[in-house]
């Protein structure tokens, strides 16, 4: 089973580095092709680990030592329980569907080559993160992932920098930057969480961690808790750390598919999940989790109702997905929020593929006031997207609907009925806004028309390969029970009680109502035609809402400017004026007072002979001053 | 070969006479090829050396001056060893990385031969005074590189830099002779020998004027704020060869120091004062960081990073427990291999366009896509990226100040948030956005010269952060032995407590 | 009524002086030699001052150690043999010199030579004695050469030299005998064993401490003119500037050596007696010294002068050792000159070498840097083997001067004055400063013009002993071993 | 009755207007007496002194500085004589080339 376990995990490093010998070299098909047939058999590797673990059980493979240092032994372990597998299936098989979906959707970019390697060398560490046994380990993915995003949003470099008026998030490098950074200031927390873990437990092994956890003291454990959350914030940009998921969509679409909407932006998750032993012991952080996930979940929501770039749309549903996750977990619905990630994965990621399609139709125009009518000319991207927006608005019998109906149902078995409100106003605003970008695509009038374009749709085999995630995001959530069984074995089983019981009815309609509910508005709304009223858009709650609630320009005047000009000052003022003036000061002192004492050597000798006597008398004044002293 | 100390100290030096007799035109393949033998010794050293032992090995003692104690006394362990290694390996591939047009060649390697003798003597001398002998002698050739080959301010910066460690070294000097009477006073007889000052138990009030002698002198090596100043200098002045000796071995010879005499000697003093020392590392950390923001000038981005760098080094030094000092020692090695590599790959651009201004370039990946990607790896690794050999030194040396002080190490943490900022800022300036300049549009790639000498680091930077352990190992079980003696040596009750010893000492015991 | 004195031949115990006699002789010889013949080439009367310096050296070696002798106003012990010695290397070292490929006038006359003898003569009695009135002598005797000396060079400079250094002189000299008349009405004894004795006994008188410190006071003045302290060193860099290089050179060291020893002998009795008054006002003016001159130095623009300067500012560093009252740091005095002697004579010989008969880069200095810029380019090894020479009385090691400097600094520490120990380091930091100019001239700067014509007075005898110089510069690390220990031996047998 | 604080006295005073002279005059000559007189002061003390405690060795002190002043004066002139031909003054205010 090791085998297997390093067939999943290196096979996409392998076409990696396969990919990055020709890096440099213009698109050479068969890089793209090999990526993917390896991606491909990470893919069954996974799958069949998973069979694996649900027949047999867990796999434990350790590779070698890494760090070791006094008492500390970090080595390359992996393990891969009930949680790891599910991650890794969906993360490979995710993976997979990009890669070939991406064969099509780069085939004219001269990064061709340069780009699978990254994408490859992205899933690995993605596997190193889900399937690490230790949090050093796991701060290895985390890291790499984060570099692989910084180099994937930054793929398209040589753009330049931009005014936010004519692109919100810069240039592609300044975003990949900002994603970059903002995650440090995260990982910085997670790092202390790791180095507390150690002098506490003496060891960063999950499973001995979790066994100590017993054995500390609650406000250690807190602090732990709380620590690695930041970590986990910073990944899945919860607020106040959320500006970068936004201009990450500067990346090439199936970047945003596979990173910033399937798997990278849910290690979070991943993390409070995997370390439930230690957020079940802790339930006030657990609960401000839940409350952040909820406020983030609507925060994110009431962005994308305004907003007309329709991959930043997207990834603010992503944003407000992942809130409903962190609500899951915190309120120790541990397995569904898994449950969530998992579907999200599919329908998310097929939304942006499809949204991908759009763009290559409309030569990435981005605008959808400027589209509308594709559906004549692109009706398997409408449908695709037309599924994955229903399972997103959590439509019978689509995924969502299983996933985020149990988060509703959680949140009001644990009698916290603000979070459940929420989510379900929440959860109407989701149908809302993605069925309007829905219907502003793929409805409505031929707005394009009028700026020229000539969209068509994509390849064939691009078609197909979505395909998978098309029907998982319509079946995958019929495996509720089953998937429940298995993850539950080593996740606490979430029991609702009596009363929940006698509701769930009810939760379900309100919410299929309210869902449906916000579906017809945007149907009323954009279906037909575009309407645009120029007094709500130029209403202050409109302005505040577009501009992402003026938090970015916020960030820039509060942060980013001030320390820059904190370190001009830094350098010019104090290092240059203050302490190195210092420096010479007294070297000058030194000078100067050689040239005051030169001029004793008057060079006549009437003045030498009065130093002499002078000499004399000194001595003696000094004698004088001693003998007293003594 | 039990004299191989011996050897690498002097083999470069007669092959440095030597070289005045070689001529013009061949001195380039002489200097690499002294310089490859030189390095080759070195790795035989490691290979023959007793990875498990933690004490001095090799050692070699030879009287020189009896009556004052003062003796050829060499020896290495884990800790000196990987520096002298890497000394070795910095030598050879500065050596090569000389540019074609650079002018009197034969003097340049002649020197460089000359200061490789200083390092490798500082790192494996025993005895105080040789210690010192070759640490102030290691400035002359320093002082001509800077002189000769430096920019238009290159007297100055020379100067600067001499006169400023000169200084510092005396007042370290007086300290070395104070001990030395103490011992005198005590054993009878005088002696230099570490191992000797070793077994002396120093008064807490003399520890505590000592430590700060000794610290000045290594401090402004280091360079420690506020005794910085002469680096950016120095850096901003120096050749390229120069700079990457000096980042890679000069200022290791600080830290070294402080692992090397101050924390054996006086471990209550050490324990007493790091308040005060961190507060100052933290200030290094963050606050050349941003002034390495501030810069406009690629190399000195550099130069302050290494400062900001060395901070951690110091908080690793006096995390007091294997952890940290194990860290801080690797982490000396890996910063000395990746500032040096990021100065080699400054100086790659700067041959071709005789400009370090970052405002110069822009959109280099896309014309230089090797150096783009060599210079990536290089950065990441500056920035601590796990897998990177960057990550584990920082990594160790931040985990085990966390043992003494949790609030002062998340401030330390900031490095890995400001390194990333200015270094990824460097980035963008320089590789990312449109070719503005016209000028820029043709410069070709990496020449093979000039990838026989970052390919080695790269791959080395690599393999060391995926798999430290063979390096890891030796510097372990030396710090190891090193803290167990601070230990057993410490006096106040303090010291005691914060002294952390590691269990499988204890279980040795 | 005075009774008639008997005097044994044996008690004159006439050894004692052989070395006096033999240099005196042959002083004489060579006067008598220039009667029966005249110009003769200077190259003879060289070689003969030589050997007879080396039959004087020889003479010095085998006399016995504590042994006084006519009429007990000789007092061979260790320190006066080893300064001794040291003084005959140097004049060894110096004499040489006169064979210079430029023909400087002074050397043509073999009254020079002569007068060079008595003067060697004269220090080596100042050092073999301590007798007050003996040691006048020596001193007046050497001095008065050596202003004739200095005068011979016979340039505008050197008269002026000179005249100061010989006005000063004569001040200091009665500053001297004040001094000596002093401790005489205090004692009734010019010998200083005795004046010790009797100090000891009236050490407790009430009052005593004014005569007894006033004429340490009158004394230390002369002492200081020598060894030229602060503020009393003002001739030195005028006389250093006036006069030859390799007499500069040799002023450097010789003389100093001499007084450091009569200062010993004085000095070193009341510091041992502990008359804090005195130690403090050594100390006092040893720092002074060396801190302001060589502050003075940094501002020079003449190599020489700044020489000059320097070597003032290693006296003072010297000197403070004076002060500490142990057989280490007395030590320390005669290693540091030792190995002083060598790096410094060097170090003025190649002044020497770049010699010529108009000042050619400055309308008053004949050394100033700017005329050794890009020496490198031109003469590598001249521009190495200065820059060694710098090196070395910067305190770089290995070369030789570290080793002096590391022996007072440790002397210093050990008698636990741990602030003079940093300021002496301190003082070395500023001192880089200045030889650091030299050698940034010499490798860091473009050549200039004529730079080419650095060897002008150049010839085989002065290689021959630049070479020596760096030798022993560059290898000294090895000689220290045995060179302390006979020193301390010698030291100690002395009784200090 | 003249006793020996008497001799002292006088040749304190005799030394301390030598210092004077040396210290005001600016011709040469006029120093060299100055000098002169200093020595003297000393010999003064030194004969007093060595009759008043029936000391030979104060009295040959004094001769032998008589001897060197002798001597001084001797080289002094020498230079003296040649410093006038050379600036044709001996006034000290003209040798004040070796300054700085």
């Amino acid at each position: 089973m090791e085998t297997l376990v390093y067939i999943a995990l290196f096979a996409p490093l392998v076409g990696s580095l396969f990919a990055a010998l020709f890096g440099m070299r213009p698109k050479t098909l068969w890089t793209g092709v090999v990526t993917s047939l390896l991606l491909f058999v990470s893919f069954l590797a996974s799958a069949m680990l998973l069979k694996h673990v649900y027949t047999v059980g867990a796999v434990h493979a350790e590779l070698m030592d890494w760090i070791v240092a006094g008492d500390m032994r970090v080595p390359f372990g992996f393990t891969v329980d009930e949680v790891t597998a599910v991650m890794m299936t969906v993360v490979t098989l995710v993976s997979t569907v990009v890669h070939i979906y991406s064969n099509g959707y780069m085939e004219h970019d001269k990064g061709f080559n340069r780009f699978f390697s990254y994408l490859s060398a992205f899933v690995f560490s993605m596997l190193v993160l889900v399937m690490s046994d230790n949090f050093l380990g796991l701060f290895i993915g985390w890291e790499g992932v984060g570099v692989c995003s910084w180099l994937l949003i930054g793929f398209w470099y040589h753009k330049p920098d931009v005014g936010r008026d004519v692109n919100p998030s810069i240039s592609p490098s300044w975003a990949a930057n900002e994603a970059f950074i903002m995650n440090r200031i995260a990982d910085l927390g997670m790092l202390i969480g790791i180095f507390l873990i150690y002098w506490n437990v003496g060891s960063l092994n999950y499973q001995e961690f979790f066994a100590a956890v017993p054995q500390l003291s609650h406000g250690m454990l807190v602090l732990i808790g709380i620590m690695l959350f930041i970590g986990a914030m910073g990944k899945s940009a919860q607020f106040p750390l959320h500006t970068w998921l936004a201009d990450a969509m500067e990346g090439p679409t199936p970047v945003s598919a596979l990173i910033h909407a399937a798997t990278m932006v849910t290690a979070g998750v991943y993390l409070v999940i995997r370390a439930h032993p230690l957020y079940s012991e802790i339930p006030e952080v657990s609960y401000f989790i839940a409350v952040l996930g909820t406020f983030v979940a609507i925060f994110a929501a009431s962005m994308a109702l305004v907003n007309r770039d329709l991959k930043r749309i997207i990834a603010y549903s992503t944003l407000s997905q992942l809130g409903y996750m962190f609500a899951a977990a915190g309120l120790g619905a541990y397995w569904v929020a898994l449950f969530h990630l998992a579907a999200h994965a599919f329908f998310k990621a097929l939304l942006f593929l499809g949204a991908g399609n759009v763009m290559h139709a409309m030569n990435d125009e981005l605008d959808i006031f400027k589209m509308g009518g594709l559906k004549k000319v692109m009706r398997w991207t409408y449908t695709y997207m037309g599924v994955a927006s229903l399972a997103l608005a959590g439509i019978w019998p689509f995924a969502g609907f299983y996933s985020k109906d149990t988060i509703l149902e959680a949140a009001f078995n644990e009698q916290s009925y603000g979070i459940w409100f929420v989510l379900w106003l929440t959860a109407g605003l989701t149908a809302f806004y993605s069925f309007r970008l829905v219907f502003l695509t793929f409805l409505s009038d031929e707005r394009y028309k009028q700026y020229g374009f000539h969209p068509h749709e994509v390849q064939k085999y691009v078609l197909w390969a979505m395909f998978p995630l098309g029907l998982l995001a319509v079946i995958f959530g019929w495996w509720k029970e089953e998937f429940m069984a298995f993850v539950t074995r080593l996740l606490p089983a979430y029991e609702m009680s009596e009363h929940t019981e006698h509701m769930v009815w009810i939760l379900i309609i309100v919410t299929m109502a309210i869902a449906i509910g916000g579906i017809v508005v945007a149907y009323i709304m954009y279906a037909k035609r575009l309407r645009r009223n120029e007094r709500i858009e130029q209403s202050l709650p409109y302005r505040i809402l577009s501009n992402q609630y003026y938090i970015p320009i916020f960030y820039e005047k509060a942060f980013a400017k001030p320390y820059a000009e904190l370190s001009d000052i830094a350098w010019k003022e104090i290092d240059q004026q203050v302490v190195d003036a210092t420096v010479d000061g007294i070297a000058r002192v030194i000078e100067e007072t050689g040239d005051g004492t030169r001029r004793m050597q008057t060079g006549n000798l009437s003045d030498y002979l009065k130093w002499m006597a002078a000499g004399a008398l000194i001595l003696a004044v000094l004698a004088i001053i001693v003998a007293m002293n003594h | 070969m039990e004299n191989i100390l011996s050897v690498l100290i002097f083999f470069p030096l007669v092959a440095a006479m030597l070289g005045f007799v070689v001529k013009k035109d061949s001195i380039r393949v002489y200097g690499i090829t002294v310089a490859a033998i030189e390095f080759l010794l070195t790795l035989w050293l490691w290979f023959s050396f007793d990875t498990a032992n933690g004490g001095f090995q090799f050692i070699e003692f030879v009287p020189l001056i009896s009556d004052f104690g003062i003796n050829y006394y060499l020896g290495v362990d884990g800790i000196s060893l990987f520096i002298i290694v890497m000394a070795a390996l910095m030598t050879l591939l500065g050596i090569v990385a000389l540019g074609e047009n650079i002018k009197d060649l034969k003097n340049m390697i002649i020197t460089l031969l000359f200061l490789e003798v200083a390092m490798i003597g500082v790192f494996v001398s025993l005895d105080a005074i040789i210690f010192y002998l070759f640490w102030e002698f290691s400035l002359v050739p320093m002082l001509y590189i800077i002189g000769a080959w430096g920019g238009e301010k290159r007297l100055y910066a020379a100067i600067k830099f001499f006169i400023y460690t000169f200084a510092g070294s005396l007042i370290m000097l007086v300290g070395m002779l104070y001990i030395a009477y103490v011992y005198q006073s005590v054993a009878g007889v005088w002696s230099f020998s570490l191992t000797d000052w070793y077994a002396l138990v120093l008064p807490i009030s003399v520890q505590k004027w000592l430590f700060w002698a000794f610290f000045l002198g290594f401090a402004i090596k280091v360079p420690m704020f506020p005794f910085h100043t002469w680096l950016p200098y120095a850096h901003g002045q120096a050749p390229t060869v120069g700079s990457v000796i000096l980042a890679a071995v000069l200022l290791k010879m600080g830290t070294y120091g402080f692992v090397r005499f101050s924390l054996p000697l006086f471990p209550d003093a050490s324990v007493a004062y790091i308040l005060p020392v961190a507060v100052i590392a933290i200030i290094m950390i963050i606050y050349t960081a941003m002034v390495a923001y501030a810069q406009k000038d690629m190399k000195q981005v550099i130069a302050y990073s290494s400062i900001s760098h060395m901070g951690v080094i110091m908080l690793g030094v006096f995390a007091m427990n294997p952890e940290g000092i194990t860290g801080s020692v690797f982490f000396m090695l890996s910063h000395g291999l990746v500032s040096g590599a990021l100065f080699l790959l400054v100086g790659v651009i700067y041959d071709r366009r005789h400009t370090k201004m970052m405002s110069e370039f822009g959109g280099l990946a896309s014309v230089m896509p090797k150096y783009a990607v060599i210079f990536g790896i290089i950065l990441m690794a500056s920035v601590g990226l796990p897998l990177t050999m960057g990550f584990v030194g920082e990594y160790l040396s931040l985990a085990g100040f966390f043992k003494v002080s949790p609030v002062l190490t998340l401030l330390g943490g900031f490095s890995i948030i400001l390194g990333a900022v200015y270094m990824l800022s460097l980035y963008k300036k320089s590789f990312f956005g449109p070719v503005t300049k016209e000028e820029n549009k043709k410069l070709h790639d990496l020449t093979g010269r000039e990838l026989a000498a970052l390919v080695p680091l790269v791959a080395i930077v690599i393999w060391l952060g995926i798999y430290p352990k063979p390096v890891l190992v030796p510097i372990d079980n030396s710090v190891k032995a090193l803290v167990a003696f601070m230990d057993q040596k410490a006096q106040t009750p303090e010291a005691k407590r914060i002294i952390h010893v590691s269990r499988s000492t204890k279980e040795a015991k | 009524m005075l009774q008639p004195i008997h005097v044994s031949m044996a008690s004159l115990n006439l050894i004692t002086l052989s070395p006096m006699l033999v240099i005196i002789g042959g002083a004489l010889l060579i006067l008598i030699i220039d009667l029966i013949k005249k110009d003769l080439h200077k190259s003879l009367y060289v070689m003969l001052s030589i050997l007879i310096l080396f039959v004087d050296f020889g003479a010095t070696l085998s006399l016995g150690i504590n042994e006084r002798g006519f009429f007990d106003v000789m007092l061979i012990d260790g320190v006066s043999v080893v300064s001794q010695l040291l003084i005959l290397i140097a004049s060894m070292l110096f004499v040489p010199l006169a064979l210079t490929s430029k023909r400087f006038h002074e050397f043509s006359y073999p009254e020079f030579f002569a007068l060079f003898l008595f003067m060697v003569a004269g220090f080596q009695f100042m050092v073999a004695s301590d007798n007050l009135i003996l040691i006048f002598i020596g001193l007046e005797t050497a001095s008065l050469a050596l202003y004739t000396l200095i005068a011979m060079h016979n340039t505008p400079g050197s008269h002026e030299a000179a005249i100061k250094y010989f006005t000063m002189g004569a001040l200091a000299a009665g500053f001297f005998v004040m001094g000596a008349a002093v401790l005489y009405g205090l004692t009734g004894a010019v010998e200083l064993y005795d004046i010790a004795k009797v100090f000891q006994v009236r050490m407790a008188e009430p009052g005593i401490s004014i005569p007894l410190i006033g004429g340490a006071l009158l004394l230390m003045v002369a002492i200081g003119f020598k060894v030229s302290l602060m503020p009393f060193h003002l001739w030195t860099p005028d006389v250093y500037e006036g006069s030859s290089a390799p007499m500069a050179g040799y002023m450097s060291i010789v003389p100093k050596v001499a007084m450091m020893v009569v200062a010993m002998r004085i000095l070193g009795l009341y510091v041992d007696m502990g008359v804090e008054a005195v130690r403090w006002m050594i100390i006092i003016l040893a720092v002074v010294t060396m801190t302001l001159s060589n502050m003075m130095a940094l501002v020079q623009e003449d190599v020489k002068r700044m020489l000059a300067y320097s070597s003032i500012s290693h006296a003072g560093f010297v000197m403070a050792a004076l002060a500490l009252d142990t057989t280490k740091a007395y030590t320390s005095i005669f290693l540091y000159y030792g190995l002083f002697l060598f790096t410094n004579l060097g170090a003025f010989t190649m002044l020497w070498i770049s010699r010529r008969k108009h000042p050619s880069h400055h309308d008053r200095y004949h050394h100033p840097y700017i005329k050794f810029s890009g020496l490198i380019h031109t003469a590598p090894m001249a521009a190495v083997i200065m820059a060694v020479f710098m090196l070395s009385l910067t305190g770089v090691p290995p070369f030789s001067l570290f080793w002096g400097k590391l022996y007072v600094i440790s002397a210093t520490v050990d008698a636990g004055y741990i602030w003079l120990a940093v300021v002496m380091g301190l003082n070395s930091a500023i001192a880089a400063y200045y030889y650091l100019k030299l050698i940034v001239y010499m490798f860091l700067k473009p050549p200039v013009q004529g730079v080419e014509l650095i060897g002008a007075n150049k010839s085989k005898p002065l290689v021959v002993i630049v070479g020596i110089a760096a030798l022993f510069t560059t290898l000294s690390v090895f000689i220290i071993q045995p060179l302390l220990s006979y020193l301390t031996y010698m030291v100690s047998v002395s009784g200090y | 009755m003249i006793g020996l604080s008497h001799y002292l006295i006088l040749s304190a005073i005799l030394f301390s207007i030598g210092l004077v002279g040396v210290i005001r005059r600016r011709n040469l000559l006029m120093l060299f007496f100055a000098t002169e007189i200093m020595l003297n002061a000393a010999n003064i003390a030194f004969a007093a002194l060595s009759s008043y405690m029936h000391d030979l060795s104060g009295q040959m002190f004094a001769f032998f500085i008589i001897a060197v002043a002798a001597s001084e004066v001797a080289v002094g002139l020498g230079l003296l004589i040649l410093l006038y031909k050379k600036y044709g003054s001996l006034d000290l205010d003209d040798y004040t080339m070796l300054r700085g």
